[in-house]
């Protein structure tokens, strides 16, 4: 690419908001910068196609239907049960690929629009040509996903638009293919769901770059803050402000208000969901109350003397169940109007009185820093405090308790709500109580109840607890010096993984167990990583000695550490780490050059996600992402409804034949790692196949032997014996671990098991390695 | 709710549903018609369901009794080796449906495909879909749901059952001895 | 905007497909063009939230849901009925209009992925600077919803990417608002699907513009050629290529291939959907099969020998119903790959050996010019002939029927199948063969049957005939001129009105109907367009003297002339043309002034459409392109499963009331027009509704009487009886049509109609009028 | 298909599903209750039922006989009249469902709200699509099926019937004689 020279005058225009300057050709950026191209920057839809379908022949989707009928168009319903086909032609597995695709294209772009709206927002804040610094002086690799997938260095906020930019239209896209009689095989559906979640964590990383630089967010910091968290931390004696939702400038604004006006200490400013993380990240003052399912809850409570909303994981009803309490609600954000009227362009003061006297629920403010100061003017003037009923009036309330069992059903969490409720009419508040740690806090149970019984409200009536627990804020990506430190270690297998706990909070058994998990793998010196509602639910368990997690472990990114990323787009540092290590430590060339750096992390770097509440279709998205480079992810047995895992058969050995790049020759590997995506039953299972996940072909024997140990180790404590396919994972008898050597070659030998070669493997073919 | 109505009722959306089997007999005679058995055992087994045992106390019984096989999902092995039945595989009950579905598969215990499951003990939503994934996908294999929660996805399913009301049910089905083994 | 300053020199990039130079500012094109820029150029999704919630007071949705549940997350199912909410606080109401946005987001995500295909293509075939120009002479206003939407005047095909870029962004902004947790009132999603639609129009103008432009497609052409039509137009003694889809490059390759090597009048080039018409755009001695409803009909006739398939509306399993006759396939698009392989990158030669040797069923070949060599190629060495079953066999076969009735139970078109087999089991197929004239082609019925009889199979053997048709190809826009003409007379309700038959072929009693109405209208002097699918099933019809109504009437935009503006993609001429009135004859500005131009177009542009087979979330999309603009959209009985309709109250007084332009008052206009959105039961009643739709509050009294005269005839004819509501349509004594004049007054003054005053009126609020 | 699956057996997903009128004596019963009834007529009562006569010629006397007040959805008016039966209104479906949904209407004929509707004759997907609109915007409104196809939206629907049975049915059960009005 040759001569091209823009220049770009003074712009002003006439209209108050006016679509951004936006230059895009090929390379963005200073040019100063330079790396060979890869050969694949700015994929298309079908450029690793080729990578996907290697994948995707290994780890073979099981189809597990939510429903037989499709309802996507007029000539439906269609039913594509017994091996029948839709109007269109299509079969049920191309249908619940196609839907899949539909939830990863879903999710996608809403973290896509979420990155523009901050890019945009934070162009007209800081400028465009503010510089992006996720890092400060310790990260000079800023955006992996965006140099490995369009081959580009950003250097200032303006740069992100044409990443956008190309975000958009892969999406727009993929969105395309899901259109009644287009793609029909399945696993080209699946081919773009991976697609769909490479564009997401490229789209996840620049709206974490850009507002880490912007809001000046702890800079991949190891020591970033412990802050508060949990209901306990709220001074209820000060104004509360109660923000929810996953895009920061309206809570920023907040912050910023309460600074320039020296109201600091004044207003307690709390949050659920991201927007509570990103605020911490803001200023320590903030305090986070815990993830999606506290918000009926902490809104029941009365606490809160103003809600502000902005996106994503919002509870629909949020303005009902405020109103209720005559609670007024500031909505920010367009993708969330609540049916509000639009005020953005009235002043400050009538908004005020109306929300203040009450005469309106609500306002939709589109300007942060409006918001900022309605809502701490209005907090100000606080509402008379209202009070959830006493426990005694839950034996009472629970006395019209039919036992129809109706909101036992509806319980997403399955918890026995009818012996809670009988337990409670008989005195004993206790059950439910305890039946409220793995609540999910939907509401379905009080919906579904014939006698009108607010289950949910009483649950939490009968539970006093009001704790104080402490997370370390989102420190954001990993440094390159950390990375220089253990990306050996990682690859040779030493460290046993990189195990990251992510996503949403629809736990079975509550997030008390992702604690557990995470404690378990810090302890065994994996690298464990958080974000979002997981790395908040890890907050809110102590172990015995008192101690969060966050207290306990060091938030460095080294064996044992427990780094918190920060929110949700924050997961993008966690694969960014990754694919880091291919560059850092091994020198690859990351631009534009994903099958070659995918093959390496998939083949190289133990790495295992794990969404144990994955609820929502950002979630699918980001689990797809990872997917793509190779890296597996179990979720929790609610995950079963995403429609399909991605397995592999340890029992079928040709699966597992790689070509060794030293010698050419087709070689087994055995299954590693052998699943792309699984449910889990328990937390134990999980434990075992997180630990059986961490291996990689690559692993030397060294490091085989410490992961065998530790796999070992979790597969007893779940199954009472040795691993059914212990021989499958021990190439030579260096792999085993010393003290078990004798007891596991018995064993081996017993099954017939041979030395073999340990190979350099690859996925790709011949023609693509270089 | 219904005996029929899906024990979480939302989980709707299948054009055929479960026969439901409402007496002993009928469980008896899959059982007896089953020629390569498989159980299927969760760790939701693992709660008391009437006010004398645990569930998995009678799923053990029977598998003891009949010889069948047992494939122990999620971290359910232990339970049932201290009940005196050493499962065939403790496997995910996700890498189990994916097995099932494929006619190559020679079975839990290498002695052939299975021809009848008989399931219990997942959380409802897992054997659900499970379930869904097996009628998709194993299309020639008998799906038989010993949840005391009706199960549309099965081919048969035991209906909406009380614990006191399942265990008589199952009891009298597997032939198993008041009082235990 | 002042000191743009944008040059841009050589641009050569190493790679193949290297991501096109996209400069975006504000005004795009040489700025030499000045109209000053209205309020919303751009507009994000709420911009515009104002205009859509008062259309949207007037015609509320009425939910029809096609399910309880919700699936869309793992919370899920959920089930919304009896007021319950989902775990996310969803209600049912809300929940259906999510899932009509994400209809319209999939269908305006299929055009703008189609434009931007088209463009990126054209850019590199004909280059950046090539020049827009969709309408030759004729046309001055090139790009009405560019314009209006935009405040744009784009010149050359490197225009149209920043216009897709912004389309592109707000599709991913109302994509993202379908997440699980964010907006949630119905509403505010009703006015997301309003902007989609919106969106949806521009994208197809872009794609339609592009493709005129470059391929020079007839540009406004009231004398576009009649083309061939329909199955016996084929010359089976050629090798017969089929191309089916919307995308046109492949099939104009083929063509251009055979002209550039002396081939022409050698090979068949066939087609069946918009790519058909496209094809015929481009040379006029391709021949159209007809419409979607055509694909396995075609395929099994044995007649194509090679099927080249691009993207959308192609049937999943072309691929295995093609090779149960050995014809190998080409698929061509990224978003339709049918699992073959990439073979884009090979040599011809060993393609075309492949496919003619059936070594693999086809290819994927991601490059038209390279499908046109392969596919004439191919197709010149032909396969053996096969043949469908003789009528005799299909007695034979019928006699397997036992009568279970599965096969109607599957069949959208709720034909009586079962009397149909068992007329066929007893000798006369002549049942089975009637029926086919209204089967829409599923395969459903083949599916379901337990005796695995191929119903549809049997009913097209049963069917001999195998007629010629002729259509008028798709002209593209209305001319300046013609709206100059006609604008007037439209305004003023002197044409009653212009109906548009458009969409897919989802119809439950066969397109005859399509045919039938659209002669009824033109004899009545609308003005009647079609496009797409609905123009092919027009032309399938003949009158008493053996003309299709392409043959009988102009081609004119004028009263009584059909005008097929083109395929799918054309549909955004038919919007135009309303804008065109605006502009043109009224003198409003476009330029980024959304809402004044739709209030003009609401209440003074008697034009409705009508999709009466539509199918696809594409033709919702459409359908919202048009309620945006204040355009009723008239459906199918089909269209109900659409799950909503937007009707208006016609016995509520209240919501009729508007404030007159000139005086400020409030007045009342009666339900003029009276739904924007509603599902019709048989096409009598369409008729009268539609009638009655092109009423306008500002119909001068002329006008207001010959529309009258239609909608009592219309509705006489479909009911027996003079109009209920015809006391609400009459303002004044001289807006009764003469020749009826003293039997309405009887009935009028027997309901105690008084005379009222004829307003300007307008539905914006004071503040927007200047 | 068994009588109670949807008339096209795709279109499930109601969490709750019709009452079958299985006997005469129920249907009649449901007559007798209506305060207010209201018969809904589509175009497709226009078709030769049983081989004796039209389905909306049993509609037209049941109408005539017991005064019921008739809205002719499509273009079915005019058969209507042709039967003696003149119907309160014309009127698209739609339109019609979004009235019966709106608690300050005053029904067809402005006397008073419909606490019962009656309906045939519609196509199958739009009697599905209408009742489900009714069952979600009308919740106090009780729906009544006759069409010989069950609909599981309505609160009350006949099961699938051969057009022989659906006669015998209707006739008994309105009262009809025998050969005609
Ligand atoms: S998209 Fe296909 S399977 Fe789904 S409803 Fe439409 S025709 Fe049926
Ligand atoms: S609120 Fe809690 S108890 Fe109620 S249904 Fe939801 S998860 Fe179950
Ligand atoms: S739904 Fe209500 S009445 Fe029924 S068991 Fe639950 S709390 Fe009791
Ligand atoms: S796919 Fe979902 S919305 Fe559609 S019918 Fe099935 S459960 Fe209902
Ligand atoms: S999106 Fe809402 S209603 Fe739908 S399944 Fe999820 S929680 Fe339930
Ligand atoms: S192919 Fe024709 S007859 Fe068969 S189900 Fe489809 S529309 Fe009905
Ligand atoms: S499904 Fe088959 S057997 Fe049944 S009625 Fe139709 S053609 Fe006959
Ligand atoms: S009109 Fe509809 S069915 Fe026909 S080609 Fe266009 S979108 Fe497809």
């Amino acid at each position: 690419m040759k001569g091209i020279d823009i220049r770009i005058g003074e712009i002003a225009s006439p209209l108050g908001r006016v679509r951004d300057l936006r230059v895009g050709i090929g390379r963005i950026g200073s040019g100063t910068w330079e790396e060979p191209a890869g050969p694949t920057p700015y994929p298309s839809m079908t450029a690793l196609r080729d990578w996907d379908r290697r994948l995707l022949g290994r780890y073979r989707p099981f189809y597990m239907p939510l429903c037989d009928l499709c309802c996507l168009c007029t000539y439906g319903k269609c039913d594509l049960s017994g091996g029948k086909r839709g109007a269109c032609g299509i079969t049920l597995a191309a249908q619940q690929s196609r839907v899949v695709l539909l939830a990863a294209c879903i999710g996608a772009a809403t973290h896509t629009s979420h990155a523009r709206e901050l890019v945009e927002y934070l162009v007209e804040r800081n400028g465009r040509t503010f510089p992006l610094d996720p890092g400060g002086l310790q990260v000079d690799l800023h955006m992996p996903h965006v140099e490995l997938v369009c081959g580009e260095r950003p250097e200032t906020l303006a740069d992100l638009e044409t990443i956008l930019d190309y975000c958009n239209a892969q999406l727009i896209d993929l969105l395309a293919a899901t259109h009644t009689g287009q793609e029909g095989d399945p696993i080209d559906f699946e081919s773009k769901v991976l697609h769909a979640g490479m564009i997401d964590h490229v789209s996840m990383e620049v709206a974490d770059v850009a507002q880490i630089s912007a809001f000046d967010f702890p800079k991949a910091d190891q020591g970033a803050l412990l802050v508060p968290l949990g209901l306990g931390t709220v001074d209820t004696e000060r104004p509360v402000i109660l923000v929810i939702g996953h895009n920061v400038p309206p809570a920023a604004a907040i912050l910023d208000y309460l600074a320039d006006h020296g109201l600091e200490g004044t207003v307690e400013v709390t949050g659920i969901c991201c927007t509570a993380i990103d605020m911490t990240r803001r200023s320590p003052s903030a305090k986070i109350i815990g993830p999606i399912s506290w918000q009926l809850r902490y809104i029941r409570s009365g606490i809160p003397d103003l809600v502000v909303v902005d996106e994503q994981c919002v509870r629909t009803d949020l303005l009902d169940e405020a109103a209720r309490l005559g609670i007024p609600v500031i909505a920010t954000s367009e993708k969330n109007c609540l049916g509000l009227a639009d005020r953005t362009d009235e002043l400050s003061d009538a908004l005020i009185e109306d929300l203040v006297s009450g005469r309106v629920p609500g306002v939709l403010i589109l300007d942060p820093e409006k918001v900022g100061e309605v809502a701490v003017r209005v907090a100000v003037r606080r509402r008379p405090e209202r009070a959830v009923p006493p426990v005694a009036d839950v034996i009472a309330l629970a006395a019209a308790c039919g036992a129809c069992g109706a909101c036992k059903g509806a319980c997403p969490s399955e918890k026995d709500l009818v012996g809670g409720m009988q337990a409670a009419r008989s005195g004993d508040t206790s059950v439910l109580a305890r039946m409220l740690r793995s609540c999910v806090g939907c509401g379905r149970c009080e919906d579904a109840c014939p006698q009108g019984i607010e289950v949910h409200r009483l649950m939490v009536a009968s539970c006093d607890e009001c704790e104080r627990f402490a997370i370390r804020t989102g420190r954001g990506p990993v440094q390159d010096i950390e990375i220089r430190e253990i990306g050996g270690p990682i690859v040779l297998g030493e460290i046993p993984g990189v195990v990251a706990f992510v996503g949403c909070a629809n736990y079975l058994e509550g997030g008390s167990e992702v604690a557990e998990m995470v404690t378990e793998f810090a302890k065994r010196r994996f690298v464990v990583c958080t974000s979002g509602c997981s790395a908040m639910a890890v907050a809110m368990h102590r172990d015995e000695e008192g101690l969060t997690p966050y207290e306990r472990f060091s938030g460095r990114f080294e064996a044992g550490g427990v780094v918190n990323v920060g929110s949700c787009v924050a997961n993008s540092h966690i694969s960014g780490a990754a694919i880091k290590i291919a560059s850092i430590f091994a020198k690859r060339s990351l631009s534009g050059n994903y099958a070659e750096v995918a093959d390496y992390v998939y083949n190289r770097v133990g790495a295992v996600g794990v969404a144990w509440g994955a609820m929502s279709q950002k979630a699918a998205a980001i689990a797809a992402g990872f997917w793509r480079l190779g890296i597996p992810v179990v979720v929790g047995p609610h995950g079963a409804k995403y429609r399909r895992m991605l397995l592999g058969r340890s029992d079928v050995d040709e699966d597992w034949m790689v070509r060794d790049r030293r010698s050419g020759e087709e070689v087994y590997v055995g299954p590693v790692p052998e699943h792309l995506f699984i449910a889990a039953e328990t937390k134990e299972e999980a434990m075992a196949i997180i630990a059986k996940l961490a291996m990689r072909p690559n692993d030397t024997s060294r490091g085989r032997s410490i992961k065998l140990s530790h796999y070992i180790d979790l597969y007893d404590r779940c199954y009472g014996r040795m691993p059914d396919d212990l021989h499958r994972f021990v190439r030579t008898k260096a792999d085993l671990p010393l003290m078990q050597k004798e007891e596991l070659l018995k064993v081996l030998e017993a099954r017939g098991w041979v030395e073999r070669a340990i190979p350099d493997p690859t996925l790709l073919p011949e023609e693509a390695l270089r | 709710m219904s005996r029929i109505t899906p024990g979480q009722p939302a989980m709707l959306g299948g054009t055929r549903t479960a026969t439901v089997i409402e007496k002993p007999a009928v469980l008896a005679a899959l059982v007896k018609r089953a020629k390569r058995p498989l159980l299927v055992v969760g760790h939701r087994a693992l709660v008391v369901g009437s006010d004398r045992e645990y569930v998995i106390d009678l799923l053990a019984r029977w598998a003891q009794k009949d010889s069948v096989p047992v494939a122990a999902t999620g971290d359910t092995g232990p339970a049932l080796r201290a009940r005196g039945v050493e499962p065939a595989r403790c496997i995910s009950a996700m890498n189990l449906g994916q097995r099932l579905a494929d006619p190559q598969w020679a079975g839990i215990d290498r002695a052939g495909p299975h021809d009848v499951i008989f399931i219990a003990g997942l959380s409802y939503a897992l054997e659900w879909t499970l379930l869904s994934g097996l009628r998709h996908g194993a299309a020639s294999l008998v799906t038989v749901s010993l949840s005391p929660a009706y199960e549309p996805h099965a081919s048969f399913s035991l209906p909406n059952l009380s614990w006191t009301d399942w265990r008589s049910l199952v009891t009298e089905a597997f032939a198993l001895e008041e009082g235990g083994a």
